[in-house]
């Protein structure tokens, strides 16, 4: 069951040079976070009064804190950068479904862009019990955070080319039994035609309004007809997805 | 004494405060009581499902939101067999069903299904989606239309009839006439009005369908004159909405000549904008010694 | 190689950055150069001086700007004597003149008036002032009416011959269609929205009129979606506005479908908006490789 | 010739709860101001971008340093309030006309309000050749300005009651020969009741946009029809003010 809070920014950290990392103490909420859920954010400012609340997934939640990693895209995501610690953080969560997990197997998590936070954190609770590669790509080093294989477009960090470009491989070289994924939808797309029959878990993205599966604003396709990525997802079985609608 | 009571047509509400149907349902109750309001008004719903259209859906503007959700719903069986009951279950407040047809027929359909169940206090008739190609807007623009759809309508029921109106018209008071006077109890007003968003760099268009529906504060000037208009030109009373979000929003309303207000896109940027709203508009009326009838289409 | 050049009609535009009729005059050049503008539009003239409407004339909203000025101006014939030869002297820029009527007969008496000068390059037709009774609106929302108003001043003139139409109307594309058909040679949309506002403490309307004109930021997207509706429905050249403030603002509109745009309200928030608009246009054009017309009308 | 410039804010001080006087250092404008003009001003913040210049007149402009007494009532100039000593402020000015000047009279100023400021500083032109009596009302000790006769609504500072209510009394025993005025409507309106033939100055308020007499959004009945605040005033010769339509 989600909550309304509006709690005081514990810490704020640039990193790279368009992401930044934002906290909160909660520690209720904390306690309920799963890998790929999320939160609709909203920076407590004056300019944002009118604004929409911009869905974030939980990045770290341990200790009572919960994280998130942000890149700056535009006007929701540039005022909570300009968000002060102290000031209020207004957040709606935790919302949405979460990862499906395994024990005992070979994973492979697989993230572009923005979508490297989940992932990130599903790696942490997977690792004790599976064996666990995370690949992460991005269009240039900005966008690389630590992970076992990273490429850039621009070849500026990692290997040059496609996150999706030596999956294939991966999977075979190293027995992959389960997919993870989470990134922009050409990259799922792509990623989709490689994985085969290997279970998928898909974390899609979708514009938000509500974020509580009230104005089917996020729908995707999915199974027979829609699905709303903050209710029924964000995460979905890769099968159950109509990717040439996507 | 409840200073904020107040009714459309037959319908006493406790609250002026409602909600713009579909931007909200009851996952909203786990966040405040549904006490804040004065009735429940649904998504509209329509004779067979509707699948709605392809994302990407929503698009936020510099002063409101562009949305193309296209009527998706589960058709008028699997509403009443699904969510009805839960509805009827979970609501204290009065339940408005809203309904939407692509032709008199239609829509008359799905008024003998309704008229059918118990615990329906009444319907918005939505003949003012912009959205979909046949239903709505081509119902809404014609008077001689309205008239002739209300005057069926309400000779099958005795529930409250509210006319739901869309701003994309010439002359809405002309429309307004027309539901009026075919039987229509009260009017909402507005929906949302056609707006588009392109992507400056590449051209494309920000949601899947190029014409969209436009809500939010944007929009609030426009809803504004066109509830004055109205309320000048009817007697029925008027639910307003269109770009509501604080309760000097509401106000403004009230002067113009509303009964009752309702909250949309309000809630995406504070899901408990209802709440605020009908507190801010209760100390309001209590330090003025005022009730909301003294200040129902006075302003001047 | 001017990568802004476009045209509007017969008429060859060095920059595709006008200014809205009534928002602008010459007192700005003392701020910025008129080369950043491709034409200068005169506020509306009619034949009779008009006073215009009471104060007070002017609300900000959260989104824009609210204005009842009531088409004030000193009349064909004392425009012609006294502002007519100062424009000549100073504008290095083509000259459109905006001019209103309340019947058809008092439009085509003003473009005989305006025939007999030299100096002006063309005229805008305003069938779509939402704020004085008789005049404007009572046309634009006709189509028949707009199509006859068109053929009988296209007869008369070989200069170019924009229609402005109102967005108060339900089927925008259809007056398009008629004011094209008539011999319009270019379209500018939109004029404003219907708007208002009210002191919620009080009751008052925040201006003289009820009902006034909604422009600036809020009402873009409600542009940019007839921009795309009329692109579509005709072949002239459109002139877009509504709402325009910055070079990204702009590129929507050409995406959408526009050979020009004009600045209105903007300027009341930057006075150089229309230079860094320019600018900022001319910059994207270069470092894209593009021109002007590679975009215009190819959003998809 | 009105003159766009972005300029650091020198100096912003609180007077009162609900005013402040801010400043900036700006020669070349200081030399054209006179007593009435005003301007219109932004704070250059990110949540002003769209929103309208606010007239503002200029309170005092001397050794190049030009300042303005500002209430705060709305948006725009609670955004002025807001912006720190650095920060660009917008300015657009001087504009519209000036107190006609006078020598060796026994001149009555009259203001109201945030009709303060220009007139503080037509007293302080006028006071080396002529008598000056300054006399300010507002509708609580907070609106109350150094000045020769305070009035309050309330009573909480000066005398209770309207600044017109002793008007009469004042242009008889001062032996006043020129009134100059500023403030509310009502105010004015009741002022010219009492001054009689008497020359009168007033300085009239209207909402603006342009500022540079293009809209002609600031119309006021003066003369035979109507007169633009911003250009042809705010300064207006009190005979030629159609009161009764006000
Ligand atoms: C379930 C979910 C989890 C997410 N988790 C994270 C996260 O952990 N960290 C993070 O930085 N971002 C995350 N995002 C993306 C984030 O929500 C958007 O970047 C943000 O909404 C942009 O808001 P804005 O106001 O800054 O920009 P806007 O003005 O809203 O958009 C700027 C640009 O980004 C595009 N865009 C906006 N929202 C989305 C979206 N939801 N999906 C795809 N494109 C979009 C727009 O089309 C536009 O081009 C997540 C999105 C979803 C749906
Ligand atoms: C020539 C001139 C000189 C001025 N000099 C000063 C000055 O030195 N110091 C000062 O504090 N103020 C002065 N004002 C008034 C000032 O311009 C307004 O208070 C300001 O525009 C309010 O803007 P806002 O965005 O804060 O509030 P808004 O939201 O614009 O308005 C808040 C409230 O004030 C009313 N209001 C707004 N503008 C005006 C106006 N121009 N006239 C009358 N009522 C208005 C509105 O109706 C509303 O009720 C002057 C006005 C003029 C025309
Ligand atoms: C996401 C979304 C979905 C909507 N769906 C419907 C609908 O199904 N039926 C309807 O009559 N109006 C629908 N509307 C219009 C709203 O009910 C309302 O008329 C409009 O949004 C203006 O109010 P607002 O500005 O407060 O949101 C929808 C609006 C939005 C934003
Ligand atoms: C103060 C003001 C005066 C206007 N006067 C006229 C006019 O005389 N004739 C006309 O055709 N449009 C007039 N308009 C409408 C504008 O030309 C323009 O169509 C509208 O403002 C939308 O553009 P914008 O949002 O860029 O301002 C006026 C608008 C404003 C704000
Ligand atoms: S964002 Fe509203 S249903 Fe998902
Ligand atoms: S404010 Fe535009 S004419 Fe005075």
């Amino acid at each position: 069951m989600p909550v309304f809070q509006e709690l005081p920014l514990l810490g704020t950290e640039r990193i790279n040079r368009a992401y930044l990392r934002i906290s909160v103490m909660a520690p209720e909420l904390a306690e309920k976070c799963r890998p790929g859920m999320f939160f609709e954010l909203k920076a407590g400012l004056p300019s944002q009064t009118r604004r929409l609340f911009k869905p974030i997934s939980v990045f770290e939640a341990s200790e009572g804190k919960i994280s998130f990693l942000i890149k700056v895209v535009g006007p929701g995501t540039r005022a909570l950068a300009e968000l002060k610690p102290g000031e209020p953080l207004l957040l709606l969560g935790p919302l949405g479904n979460s990862f499906h997990l395994v024990k005992g197997q070979n994973a492979l998590l697989v993230s572009g862009g923005i979508g490297y936070p989940p992932l990130a954190w599903l790696k942490r609770v997977l690792e004790p019990h599976n064996r666990v590669i995370l690949v992460h790509g991005g269009s240039c080093a900005e966008d690389l955070f630590p992970c076992d294989r990273g490429y850039t477009l621009d070849g500026s960090s990692g290997d040059r080319g496609l996150v999706t470009q030596d999956i294939m491989d991966i999977i075979k070289t190293e027995n992959i039994d389960i997919v993870y994924s989470c990134g922009p939808l050409p990259m799922l797309k792509a990623l989709q035609a490689c994985v085969g029959d290997l279970p998928h878990y898909a974390s899609l993205e979708a514009y938000m309004a509500c974020g509580l599966g009230a104005c089917h604003g996020c729908a995707v396709p999915v199974g027979e007809g829609w699905q709303r990525v903050c209710k029924d997802g964000p995460v979905f079985a890769a099968s159950l997805i109509r990717w040439e609608e996507l | 004494m409840n200073r904020l009571a107040t009714a459309l047509g037959r319908l006493r509400l406790k609250s002026p405060v409602t909600v713009a149907s579909g931007t909200f349902d009851t996952g909203y109750f786990e966040l405040f009581d549904q006490s804040a309001l004065g009735a429940y008004t649904t998504k509209t719903i329509t004779l067979a499902p509707k699948a709605g259209n392809p994302p990407p859906r929503l698009y936020e503007t510099e002063a409101g939101l562009l949305n193309s959700i296209g009527l998706q719903n589960p058709g008028l069986k699997a509403w009443l067999n699904e969510d009805l009951p839960l509805l009827r279950d979970l609501l204290q407040i009065p339940l408005i069903v809203s309904f939407s047809g692509s032709s008199e027929d239609e829509f008359l359909r799905v008024l003998d299904g309704l008229e059918l169940q118990e615990g329906i206090a009444g319907y918005e008739v939505n003949v003012s989606c912009p959205n979909v190609a046949k239903e709505g807007i081509a119902f809404g623009a014609d008077p001689d239309v309205v008239f002739s759809l209300a005057s069926s309508l309400a000779a099958l029921t005795r529930r409250e009839l509210i006319f739901k109106l869309s701003p994309n018209v010439t002359d809405i008071a002309a429309i307004a006439q027309a539901a009026e006077a075919g039987g229509a109890s009260s009017l909402a007003l507005i929906n949302t009005l056609y707006g588009s968003a392109i992507d400056w760099k590449t051209g494309r268009f920000r949601i899947s369908s190029f014409v969209c529906g436009y809500s939010g504060s944007g929009i609030k000037p426009v809803a504004l004159a066109l509830c004055h208009k109205v309320a000048l030109a009817v007697r029925i009373p008027i639910l307003a909405l269109g770009g509501i979000h604080s309760w000097q929003d509401a106000l403004e309303f009230f002067w113009a000549g509303a009964s009752a207000i309702a909250l949309g896109t309000a809630f995406y940027s504070d899901p408990l904008a209802a709440v605020k709203l009908r507190q801010g508009l209760e100390d309001f009326l209590r330090e003025n010694d005022l009730s909301l009838r003294d200040i129902i289409g006075k302003a001047r």
